[in-house]
């Protein structure tokens, strides 16, 4: 939470650092969280923080 | 169009690996650009950068002479990371090649002179440019006798095997003393630590050169045996080894003093190190 | 024999410059004062003593691309050198010790192997210098003898008087510029350029306080290596790289490479610092510099004597930069005062 | 309320205690504060000798947390005599926390604090014109001179000490005001967050002195010192810049006292105790945890489990 926080202070959106709870046997909690989530960051579109500009 | 600076490495093809120990290679490599192999010049005792692409650059000692035309040679010791990265490199593979820098063994002030060579392991790598230089056969006739007293820790840490087995001892006036630290039961030569093996052999200080290498504290053994022997500093040469980057008197970190080793040597007489602080 | 330029000329004098170079000026954001690109509008700072950063890093940039490798087929490799960017820059307001740097900089990267990319940014740019009116509690540059009001080592000198500045072109690049500015400048028929410069001369000198005298330094590090001073020293120094990255004329540097999961990459070198342990640090775990005494005193060494036996010329220029910004007041004129008094203590 | 002393008089008495730690043997070292070589300046000193006491001083420039120097000290040769404010004592909360350091092994000399002075804050220290305030006279305080993180100090009185140079001074009323400047920059949008912080870590030459200066940063090795894998380029790019500064901010998330070292010492004055006090905040918030070093008996929050955690673990 402290993370997440941090990360959003400094201007990063909420939904890019996400943490769950999910143990072993929970596969389909596994699986629709990390739906879930990908479907969100697509429609943040590219991240725009700490690109590496390296070509 | 690039720029084509001091910094910038050449490829290579490493054409031969071989296994000298079991963390020791001497790569054989050869450029790409065949005009860039016909004039590369390197003199006994200078060093180039090995870039392994991808991880960085490396100064490692040129072993091999430079009147061995058409390839250079190269021994490494796996130690950190770009060497063990090195290591993990096959026949065929690319690597980038710059130098080479640094000066060089002072061969034209030692014609004329006897030659004593003490490495210690990995050490031997400087010196053996110097020794296959000398011994060619365009330069034997210009030296006085050649002994070479090699150590290691074990039969198996033994560097150039082929070279101080064969090679070497059959060359003219040359005698090759090799000795291990601890022996075992496929070694029957001599055991015991290279100081007190050069105290035993004893040569003469009269009209000869000594030049050393090894780990520190061989080569802090061997200046007191050497001076104990009667050697003047002005005898005794070492090649050093410091951390480099861009080994061209640039980028400040292989300094002692106001000296670049890059530059000004690797190559020292113990004269001059006696000159400079004791940071190294 | 300088020209004139009005005050109220300034501005199209620089406007005019920016036409012709990509043109860097002093202006204060932050509290401090940098150099920033000019843009129309934007206030040069009037006031600034020295900039937060020297103007090396428009020769030698912190962080600078030196070539690229390519995998080909057959395992082939194709590398190729970075070139610095072509356009050519202008540094208005570099103060005379920060000129001094650059001719402290110039023999480091040139030599028996002339570093391409440093030349030729060194060959394009376009340094004006600014002479100074006051000089700062952290200034001494008269200890290494730089005169802050010449701009020694400038394609143009400015030196800003009460009601204009005097411009001198020092370089034929300095009076081809200048030759495209005549409408803007004109001649001090009366000589009260002159005049006013020898005040601004005399007020400059005056401002000056603690200049340390580092005249027999070198002389006696020549011979003392080992000083228990440095361990003094040392105890105090936090090991950061303030000092190094802001000095005009260190020049460390790291190479490394960069790939991104590929085998082809970049390889780049960024500026490096002789404070940091693992400068020195050789893989096999050896290192000649082991402590912060032996760092400290490299830095000290470098500054008061490694340079000078190089290069012969200074390797520190006195803009007082470490001074002001050290978190812990090592203070290099300190070093030297103390140092002489070692010296004392000798004889 | 008694008369408080003047800095004159707290060196008058701190130099006569260090000279009798040192002379009974009671301490090895005094780790203090010199004049230094800008009458706005002062310099750490180390002192073993009892005649050297009189290098000692105190004044409004001490702005250093020596704290750190502990750390250095902890090789043999005996027990530190150290000179604290109430902030830096915080840090010696911590480093005893932490097993850094042995309570027994420090002799803590608090001085009561009334504010730092920001010699960036002094205008136009020319040569030859006017000078800062002189400190040895300062009994009053230049309020505008003084370091933000003093407007709204905890703890002005140190948290720890052996001996205590002064009269305890009470915190400023009023200072709930210290979250302020976050809650101001929270509620900026990501896109101005961003903007802000870009601005900053651009700038940043990444000399490592925020980390060197910090008492909370003990680590014998450094992730940025690293290079295999090198975790953080030495590459000064904005992209890099942000990834040094978020993962120095976060591991000394819950050990950061707040003692503004990071900021003071930063040679382009990047706000860094501003992202530290972002976790102090959120601390504050989610776990009810005061300013870490506050208390010797207050477990850290991040190194302890409540069952009373804030977080849903869904």
């Amino acid at each position: 939470m402290i993370m997440k926080r941090l990360l959003e202070f400094t201007g990063l959106e909420p939904e890019r650092f996400q943490a769950r709870w999910i143990s072993g046997s929970e596969g389909a909690k596994f699986a629709a969280t990390v739906q879930e989530i990908t479907e969100q960051i697509k429609n943040l579109g590219p991240n725009t923080k700490m690109r590496d500009t390296d070509e | 169009m690039g720029n084509n600076g001091p910094l910038l490495p050449h490829p290579a093809m490493i054409t031969k690996i071989v296994d000298e120990t079991g963390d020791v290679r001497t790569f054989q490599v050869v450029f790409d650009d065949p005009a860039r192999m016909e004039n590369f010049s390197n003199k006994p005792g200078q060093v180039a950068q090995l870039s392994v692409f991808g991880l960085g650059e490396a100064t490692i000692s040129i072993t091999s002479s430079p009147t061995r035309r058409g390839l250079l040679e190269f021994s490494v010791k796996k130690v950190g990371r770009l060497t063990t990265a090195l290591h993990q490199l096959e026949e065929g593979c690319r690597i980038g090649i710059r130098g080479p820098y640094g000066n060089h063994f002072p061969y034209d002030q030692m014609v004329g002179r006897d030659i004593l060579f003490i490495g210690g392991g990995i050490g031997l790598a400087p010196l053996r440019s110097l020794i296959d230089f000398i011994l060619a056969e365009e330069n034997r006739q210009r030296y006085g006798t050649v002994d070479i007293i090699y150590g290691a820790r074990s039969a198996d840490d033994l560097c150039f095997k082929n070279d101080i087995m064969e090679r070497w001892p059959t060359a003219p006036r040359t005698v090759v003393h090799t000795t291990v630290d601890r022996g075992d039961r496929s070694w029957n030569g001599h055991v015991g630590f290279v100081p007190s093996y050069l105290e035993e052999i004893n040569p003469e200080p009269e009209n000869r050169i000594a030049i050393t290498c090894g780990p520190p504290i061989m080569i802090k053994f061997v200046l007191q045996v050497l001076e104990k022997m009667g050697y003047t500093d002005q005898q005794i040469i070492t090649t050093l080894e410091l951390k480099m980057k861009c080994g061209i008197g640039k980028c400040g970190r292989c300094n002692i003093g106001s000296s670049f080793v890059c530059l000004d040597g690797p190559v020292f007489t113990l004269a001059q190190l006696k000159q400079m602080p004791p940071e190294f | 024999m300088p020209a004139i330029l009005k005050k109220d000329k300034l501005q199209a004098l620089l406007s005019g410059l920016s036409r012709a170079y990509k043109l860097v000026l002093p202006v204060r954001e932050n509290g401090m004062t940098y150099f920033k690109p000019y843009q129309t509008g934007l206030a040069i700072d009037r006031d600034y003593i020295n900039t937060a950063m020297s103007p090396k890093e428009f020769l030698f940039p912190q962080t600078e691309k030196m070539l690229s490798f390519k995998y080909r087929e057959g395992a082939e490799i194709l590398i190729t050198g970075a070139e610095p960017q072509p356009e050519k820059l202008a540094v208005f307001g570099a103060r005379s010790c920060d000129l001094a740097g650059i001719a402290a900089l110039d023999p480091v990267f040139g030599g028996r192997f002339p570093d391409p990319q440093y030349s030729t940014r060194r060959d394009r740019v376009l340094l004006v210098g600014l002479g100074c009116r006051r000089a700062s509690s952290t200034c001494f540059c008269r200890a290494f003898n730089i005169d802050p009001l010449s701009c020694n080592g400038a394609d143009i000198a400015v030196v800003e008087l009460e009601d204009c500045f005097s411009v001198e072109a020092r370089t034929d690049k300095g009076h081809a510029q200048l030759a495209n500015f005549s409408q803007l400048l004109g001649e001090d028929n009366s000589g009260t350029v002159e005049t006013s410069l020898s005040g601004a001369r005399e007020a400059i000198d005056t401002s000056f306080d603690g200049i340390p005298d580092p005249a027999g330094i070198k002389d006696f590090l020549d011979r003392q290596f080992e000083l228990p001073y440095w361990e003094n020293i040392a105890s105090r120094c936090l090991g950061c790289g303030i000092c190094t990255y802001i000095c005009p004329t260190c020049h460390c540097f790291d190479i490394f490479d960069v790939t991104r999961g590929k085998p082809d990459g970049n390889r780049y070198r960024c500026w490096d610092s002789c404070m940091f342990p693992d400068f020195t640090g050789m893989a096999g775990g050896h290192n000649p510099r082991p402590t912060p005494k032996e760092r400290v005193r490299n830095r000290f060494m470098h500054k008061l004597k490694y340079h000078l036996d190089r290069y012969e010329i200074g390797g520190c220029v006195g803009c007082g930069r470490c001074v002001e910004k050290c978190p812990v007041n090592l203070d290099i004129r300190q070093v030297i005062n103390d140092i002489n008094k070692l010296q004392g203590g000798e004889n | 309320m008694s008369e408080k002393k003047t800095p004159s008089q707290i060196t008058a008495k701190l130099r006569e205690e260090c000279r009798r730690l040192l002379e009974t043997g009671t301490v090895h070292t005094v780790i203090g504060f010199a004049r230094g070589s800008l009458p706005d300046r002062t310099v750490p000193v180390f002192i073993t000798n009892p005649k050297d006491v009189e290098h000692l001083t105190w004044n409004p420039f001490c702005a250093a947390n020596l704290s750190k120097y502990l750390l250095d000290h902890r090789r043999p040769g005996g027990k530190a005599a150290i000179i604290v404010k109430g902030c830096d004592s915080r840090g010696i909360v911590r480093l005893l926390q932490d097993n850094q350091i042995l309570r027994d092994q420090v002799h803590i000399l608090g001085i009561p604090c009334r504010g730092q002075y920001d010699h960036r804050k002094i205008p136009g220290l020319v040569a030859g014109e006017t000078g800062p305030p002189d400190p040895e006279s300062a009994a009053l305080v230049h309020p505008e001179l003084l370091f933000e993180k003093c407007a709204y100090c905890e703890n002005p009185t140190p948290v720890i000490y052996d001996l205590l140079l002064d009269d305890a001074v009470e915190p400023i009323a009023g200072s709930n005001g210290r979250f302020a400047e976050i809650t101001a920059l929270e509620e900026k949008t990501a896109l101005e967050k961003s903007a802000y912080w870009d601005d900053h870590f651009n700038r940043c030459l990444r000399c490592y002195a925020c980390r060197n200066a910090c008492p909370a940063c003990t680590c014998r090795e450094c992730v940025f010192d690293q290079f295999d894998p090198d975790w953080v380029s030495k590459r000064n790019n904005l992209s890099e810049n942000t990834a040094f500064h978020l993962i120095r901010a976060f591991h000394v998330a819950g050990r950061c006292v707040d003692c503004g070292e990071c900021d003071r010492v930063c040679p382009v004055q990047i706000p860094l105790r501003l992202l530290n006090r972002k976790i102090i905040k959120d601390l504050d918030e989610l776990f009810e945890a005061p300013t870490p070093g506050t208390d010797i008996n207050v477990k850290p929050a991040l190194g302890d489990f409540n069952s009373r955690d804030p977080d849903k673990f869904h």
